[in-house]
């Protein structure tokens, strides 16, 4: 009966979903997936959560964890995040890969609202401002931003009423549920940091977890990462 | 417009019943009296407007404060009723003075301390206008409560037994500053009491309740003396209520009662032969003293033996079996007496019926409430 | 520490406290004096805030709160701006959050107030109005402060639904609950750890001290 | 160990003032008289275990209930006194008879019941049982109160004035059954009332408070016709309290009041000369009726004129200014007697003050508590 | 509907109540019957867990549930396994962070007893035991049904003290509050919504219920 707890970072919401029930058809294995703020889980492990495999969206955590001794090794890198721009159909004009409808609603001195991922803590947060800050848009839009726990809270934020849109993670942005009602646009990389995401097998973890920490390297699970929107680690230069 | 200031009817059957008529004019003092339980604080508070009861009218002056009828119903605000609880009801979280200041609706603040001293004089609490109600003995909250309803300047006064948790002394005082109060209000007041020597001694009329039912409202002198049913006699105290036969001899009214034949003072309007019931009140009861010839004692003789003596302080109660098979007579006298005429168990006594004093009822007045169902 | 935070937290609870007086006074008025049958269900009604988790509760204010919806709207078009990431919609989303802890302290001490007491005050003249200020509400006052005291620091506190309707605007709808989270998110523990800690000792010295100082008057008669 | 029963010493000054040491022996029933406020709640509360005087002792049989200097303190409930509060408190959520039972600790569920049922019986509450006590009237609450005194089966029992919501004719009856009661449960009772008549039919000893001192305990004979000081004949009701000078005439002792020299029946313990104040009971001033010479009359006769008359009910109280200057008498005779004698305003009557009423009081005995501040 | 996360919340909003029953009742009871001096204060420390936002309560919680901390220790010792991230762990935070709704309304229904009912009981030979239970029980009954109903149902909704110390584990701290969120944060709003109103409809009739069948018994004499 071993079902082990994997605790995802939440920009993995869907893809991790698939992965996971591949995994089962392929294995006959099950795991239980925990999706939250990489932060949060990085707090519970080191303070002992039976969690056996974490996929974090910083692999800042990772790699302090490893330090700490909570974890087998420095785990591995298995995806690189992408940022979107997403809104509601209403708001379609500001959907664009520079930012440039953005800007023009921003000069436009309308009393609108943006919506990002907290860039205190956050991952994405802190590559939506790197993005903004490379538009040259920061100053001009820091008042009006609605910032989020994290990355998906962010998201219901841009679309919700009373926000323009938002800069969020690629990867929910091609989520079936949320594809119907809003449009996006894929970032271009350059504007921020690459978004490393680390994964680790945790000192307890047992076989299920190990076969599926294997899994999510197998061909299967990147060409799933890879239809959200995630960069493989060694597609990009810049990784390793 | 009726010429009562105050006018009320009142009809129910359950859960509590009611059926009454009052009316008190303004100046006037009604006594309410009855057992326990008859029914007199709902009364009261059917007037103050705190207890709604299923059908009624109420009339103060001219306005109409209840009428079930024509769905008029004035909360208690309205109706300007000074109500003295018999809990008495005090707001715990004021002082005696400001538990009557928050009551008067006049004057400046200032002038309603002053009033309100005057008052708390009034009901003998000087001195104690910064205390809370808690820190009161019972008799203290009371007379609180007394001057409370009398703060608001009331246009009719209920007093539910405003006296019943004071000593004799401060009660007489008491009774005294009502009595004057009386003619300086000139409002109708009712009186809820369980002394019958204070609802004589300051009531105008008494009102006799039972079971929700007003028996006999009535002038003091004429409720004593005159009771209109065995019940009310009862109700009053009065044992000496018995049963006897009007006879006419020689043309004179008479009464038998036992072998005994009594005179009748006046001829009741009852066909001779009736069985009746009668009464004869304490002061009409004459005891022959030794050696002391009364101007009374012609008059309806009666022989007996004392078989009960019982000193109440100043009075002593004397039971006596009659000859000639009457009911026992309870007569109270004056221990002096009792003790000069060396009254004891066992004594053969004799007394008068002052003819006078000898009360027959008319079973027309009061036949028809006994179908009732009266419980205790 | 944060003061702007702790400033907008103040004022939020502040005004919390002081819309959920008038309503728990007349909520919890009425139903203390409203007879038994259906009144549970009023009461559980008042109650239900509190089972959703916070953050849901707070998408959906967010959602009520839209423009699209006929709330949203009515308010766009009254006051000319939006509620949802405003000061005015955390406020609301407070109030609401804090119904329950307003209504039930105050319903019971009016319970607890003897029936002959508000009856001589009518016969003492005393309107509805004046016997409410001056009987009933010195009556149930410990009642009202437990209330106010517990919507205040509820409000200081809480987190999901003010985060969700707010958005974290710094100057506006950031609280010092958001600014001790995000320290901790960004593991500044010990720049959180001073913040709670104030804020732990201020609220234990304001608490205590009104509590004392609303010392009981005497409530009932020997 | 003390023969008697119950035993108390209580000493204090602020807030409440209390001096005082009473004892009552099983059985006997002490009334505690005095003016409202003046402390009677608070000795009953002491005794309970409910207040705790600043210095006292408090026995009951052989056990120390309360000895400040020893620390002794026992509880309410290890005390065991029933106690009959004067604002009732019933326990609002029980119905009638659980108010009852919850105070029994002995016998099955069902002997509880039927014992409440008898209890509620005795105080004639039958067929109210499953009441609420906000569905009883003030009387009824009242008894239940009794009652449940009554269902703990005492050592002490404390009684609160007890009747004084009840109507004369239920007071009476609930009177009978506390005289039989007395005899059943043989332990101490202590009754507080305002009733003065109460006090002297069903007491043993009469203690009367003020201010909480016990100025007088005695048999209720004894007090009324030798009270201590004019205070206590004051406190108990007697108007005909006056100055006078012993003297001594022809080797008797007479007290010289106004113009008068008046008989004494015997000598005072006092030297001749002595300013003294003296008391004589209404039931010692005799009335002399028109050609119905008594046998009285020879002893101190005394001339005046009525200047008020009053009649309360079977009695008339009447003020009389005497002839040589003395201080106006009151007197109470019976209103038939005053119908007799034509007696009214204005009138010239005469009176025998009775050698043997005339008490006087030992200045010895109060001059020191004179010193005392007693206010209202 | 997730029925093993509503099954853990309704357990462990039942456990806390349960628990906080006797702690409010003793707690409630001495703060009722202390004389003020001093009694501001210990109230304003009972009221002290709502102050901070519930997930870095949590995570202090956590901290100090953990095996180097003396409360975790002993714990571990005692039972022989760990607080954090269990289900006795939840329950007892749970109790902390309710303990000024199970608290005040219990003392506020004790201080609204008149003194003398109680000191009739004793006269009347009742233990303060018995006194307890069949006087002032009764009496309170009210505060403490509002007492139990805040807890369980502010224990339903509880989020991020649950989350952090429990790690929302299935089938032990997933709480269907976590669940809700989850739908939520999953963008799958429908279950959300199904969930939700699922709950708040059973709430409501539950508390509904217990309210109107928890009837008033009468509290005063007239
Ligand atoms: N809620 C109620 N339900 C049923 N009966 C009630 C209710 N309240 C009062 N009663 C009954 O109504 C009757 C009249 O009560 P009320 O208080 O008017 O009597 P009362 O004449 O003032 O008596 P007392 O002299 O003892 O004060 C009583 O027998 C009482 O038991
Ligand atoms: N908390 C208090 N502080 C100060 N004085 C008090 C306090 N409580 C009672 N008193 C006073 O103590 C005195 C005695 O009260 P107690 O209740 O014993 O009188 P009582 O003889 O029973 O009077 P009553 O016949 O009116 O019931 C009263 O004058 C009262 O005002
Ligand atoms: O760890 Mo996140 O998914 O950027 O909040
Ligand atoms: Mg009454
Ligand atoms: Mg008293």
């Amino acid at each position: 009966d071993d079902v082990p707890i994997v605790a995802a970072a939440s920009d993995l919401q869907f893809a991790l979903e698939e992965i996971a029930q591949d995994f089962t058809a392929t294995s006959g294995r099950r795991v239980r997936l925990n999706f939250g703020s990489s932060g949060n889980f990085r707090r519970q492990i080191a303070q002992g959560a039976p969690f056996e495999v974490y996929l974090s969206a910083d692999e800042a955590y990772v790699r302090a964890l490893y330090r700490e001794g909570h974890t087998r090794d420095a785990g591995d890198l298995y995806a690189i995040g992408r940022v979107a721009m997403i809104a509601t159909e209403k708001n379609a004009s500001v959907v664009d890969p520079d930012l440039v409808g953005l800007g023009r609603q921003l000069a436009s001195g309308l009393p609108l609202r943006f919506a990002i991922a907290n860039p205190e803590h956050a991952p994405y947060g802190v590559a939506a401002r790197q993005v903004l800050q490379s538009r040259g848009l920061w100053s001009a839009i820091q008042p009006r931003l609605i910032l989020g726990e994290n990355v998906s809270q962010a998201t219901q934020f841009a679309l919700s009423g009373n926000t323009i849109g938002g800069l969020v993670a690629y990867s929910l942005a091609l989520a079936p549920p949320l594809r119907e009602r809003s449009v996006h646009a894929l970032i271009p990389a350059k504007y921020h940091e690459p978004l490393r995401q680390r994964m680790v097998l945790l000192k307890d973890a047992g076989t299920t977890a190990r076969a599926f920490y294997a899994y999510l390297q197998s061909a299967a699970a990147r060409r799933i990462f890879n239809r959200y929107g995630f960069v493989l680690p060694d597609e990009d230069a810049t990784a390793q | 417009m009726s010429a009562d200031w105050l006018f009320l009817q009142l009809h129910q059957n359950a859960p509590i019943p009611l059926s009454l008529q009052i009316s008190v004019r303004a100046g006037e003092l009604l006594a309410l009296v009855g057992p326990s339980g008859s029914g007199k604080t709902t009364v009261l508070r059917s007037i103050a407007g705190l207890y709604r009861p299923q059908y009624g009218t109420i009339h103060c002056r001219d306005d109409v404060w209840l009428d079930t009828r024509a769905a008029i119903d004035h909360p208690p605000q309205q109706r300007r009723a000074g109500l003295v609880f018999q809990n008495y009801a005090l707001f715990p979280h004021l002082t005696v003075r400001d538990n009557l200041t928050v009551a008067m609706d006049q004057g400046t603040a200032a002038a309603q301390r002053t009033e309100a001293l005057r008052l708390l004089e009034t009901v003998h609490l000087k001195g104690l206008e910064d205390r809370y109600p808690h820190e009161l003995s019972g008799g203290q909250q009371q007379r609180v409560a007394v001057a409370r309803a009398l703060a608001r300047q009331p246009r009719v006064l209920l007093l539910d037994e405003p006296f019943s948790a004071v000593d004799q002394m401060t009660r007489k005082r008491l009774q005294n500053e009502l009595a004057r109060l009386r003619r300086r209000i000139e409002v109708p007041i009712i009186l809820v009491t369980h002394d019958l020597n204070e609802a004589s001694a300051l009531a105008d009329r008494i009102c006799v309740l039972h079971n929700g039912r007003a028996l006999q409202t009535d002038h003091a002198d004429s409720l004593f003396r005159r009771p209109r049913s065995p019940q009310v006699a009862r109700l009053l105290g009065h044992n000496n209520v018995f049963n006897g036969r009007l006879l006419t001899v020689n043309g004179q009214p008479r009464l038998r009662w036992g072998d005994q034949q009594l005179e009748l003072a006046t001829s009741p309007p009852l066909p001779t032969g009736s069985d009746v019931d009668w009464f004869i009140p304490d002061s009409d009861i004459l005891l022959h003293r030794r050696g002391r010839p009364s101007l009374g004692e012609r008059e309806n003789p009666v022989t007996g033996r004392v078989t009960e003596c019982v000193p109440l302080g100043a009075q002593t109660e004397i039971t006596m079996r009659c000859q000639g098979g009457a009911q026992p007579l309870r007569l109270q006298i004056s221990t002096h007496a009792a003790r000069r005429n060396d009254i004891r168990i066992g004594a053969d006594i004799r007394v008068s019926l002052l003819a006078e004093g000898i009360h027959v009822m008319n079973p027309v007045d009061y036949r028809a409430d006994q179908s009732l169902n009266f419980s205790a | 520490m944060d003061w702007t935070a702790l400033n907008i937290s103040l004022q939020l609870a502040a005004w919390a406290s002081a819309l959920l007086l008038p309503i728990g006074l007349l909520l919890g008025r009425w139903l203390a004096a409203t007879p038994m049958r259906g009144r549970g269900f009023v009461e559980a009604a008042v109650a239900l805030p509190l089972v959703l988790p916070p953050t849901v509760l707070g998408f959906y204010l967010l959602v009520l709160f839209s423009d699209d919806n006929p709330a949203g709207w009515l308010w766009r078009t009254l006051t000319g701006s939006g509620l949802n990431f405003s000061f005015s919609g955390i406020v609301i989303a407070s109030v609401i959050f804090n119904l329950p802890f307003a209504v039930q302290p105050i319903q019971r001490a009016f319970e607890s107030i003897p029936p002959y007491v508000r009856e001589a005050a009518w016969c003492s003249g005393l309107s509805h109005w004046r016997t409410f200020w001056r009987i009933e509400l010195p009556l149930i006052w410990p009642g009202v402060i437990s209330a106010m005291i517990l919507t205040f620091i509820h409000t200081l506190g809480e987190f999901g639904v003010i985060l969700m309707v707010g958005g974290a605007i710094d100057g506006e709808t950031r609280t010092i609950a958001i600014a001790i989270y995000d320290r901790m998110q960004a593991f500044d523990e010990s720049a959180a750890a001073t913040m709670s800690l104030t804020l732990l000792i201020a609220s234990f010295a304001a608490i205590g001290i009104v509590y004392s100082l609303t010392g009981r008057k005497p409530l009932h008669v020997r």
